[in-house]
């Protein structure tokens, strides 16, 4: 199962802040994640995760590129962040 | 007789309460009167931001990532500068006007280290720590966008 | 509606006492929120100092060109950089180890004026306000002699 | 009279901290002052404002170079700071 987080923005236009992924046979890369809970969740989510300054975390650690995911991984979904 | 050089004190707070810069300054010093100087920087939230009047400030984090990212760049910033502490502290939640958001202070033996190493970790903060700001003005609430100066301010850190 | 721009609020002080850098950086503020950013600066007395154990660091000036001549380099820091205040505090007389010799606080609407006026001022006051700095080490004393790096690290902003 | 001030090291080789400098007929300049003093307080004198890193201040402010003075100026030779 995969961790699924989002902050900010995104949880807000999503109407959601996190959910449990199942983890399909075959195993899945990030860019596979984005694509299945888009077919999956419809339009809505198509576009919310589509956006193209959409930042992706793994593990904590802001993944630059699409990379091979694991079992029990946290990935993250989020906007560009304005701290300080 | 200097021994070895000691690893620098980290320490990294994201927490709602407010927090007082005097007693985080005083906490920086080890006490030994090794430090020769200590620089901060205090964020606070201004009434007007952009011509908007803001009447709340909302910060967002990501508990665990925002508190190891940070400390990551602290000692990021202990590898290029030679620092004898490092701390920082930042506030989530609701903030009003004036309230204080976040806190960085470097204790150093000279300040040219001082000065860099809380820049470098102010600009990590604005530009790559996970904290998301709303702003809630006359009735209506928005996102606060990223300052496109801020990106370029933390890739010039690159170069160095 | 933004009024006329302010001029920054500058203060000097030159004096025995310590002083309390909470109390001092509050004093910075407008009470408008108009401050996004205050960067500080505090200067230590440090126990080693170039392998000689300090027991002793005694401070001169010359009163009145001291002052003077820092708030000259607060003015100019100010048409430098969008300054809302700078506060400089520098401590004359005896000082032990660990005390506190001097502070500069620079509030601005962004953190970029803040840390550049802060470091500019501190620069200055490094290598062209008139102090003197005489150490008591192991029953001898002997004036500081100025380090060759300040010069160099004041006379950059020359090219700014 | 010019009030002639000698800080820190200057002031220690000096044994002198303050002195009051008659003005003189026909005036003064910065250089003309110091050679004064040299020739007027003797070897000690010279040895000490000779040194090559003196700092001058007319008036409370730094002098590089030579320059007339006034009756009533406050003129300061002092070694190079050491501040902050």
């Amino acid at each position: 199962m995969l961790k699924v987080l989002f902050f900010a923005r995104v949880r807000e236009q999503l109407g959601c802040a996190s959910l449990d992924y199942d983890w399909p046979e075959g195993g899945l890369d990030l860019d596979a994640l984005q694509a299945r809970l888009c077919a999956e969740r419809g339009d809505s989510w198509c576009e919310v995760l589509g956006q193209d300054n959409i930042i992706r975390a793994v593990n904590q650690v802001v993944a630059m590129d699409n990379r091979v995911l694991c079992d029990g991984d946290e990935v993250a979904f989020f906007p560009p962040v304005t701290g300080g | 007789m200097a021994g070895p050089a000691q690893p620098p004190r980290i320490t990294v707070k994201v927490q709602q309460q407010d927090f007082d810069v005097g007693q985080l300054q005083a906490a920086l010093l080890s006490g030994a009167a090794a430090e020769g100087a200590v620089t901060t920087f205090t964020g606070y939230v201004r009434r007007d931001n952009e011509s908007r009047a803001v009447e709340v400030l909302e910060l967002e984090h990501y508990p665990g990532m925002t508190e190891a990212s940070i400390e990551a760049i602290a000692l990021q910033a202990a590898t290029r500068w030679p620092l004898l502490a490092a701390s920082v502290v930042h506030r989530v939640g609701a903030l009003s006007p004036g309230d204080q958001i976040v806190w960085v202070g470097v204790a150093s033996t000279h300040r040219e280290a001082a000065f860099s190493a809380c820049e470098f970790i102010m600009d990590y903060l604005k530009t790559r720590a996970p904290f998301w700001k709303k702003e809630y003005c006359e009735g209506s609430e928005h996102w606060v966008s990223a300052r496109r100066s801020d990106s370029a301010r933390a890739d010039r850190w690159k170069q160095g």
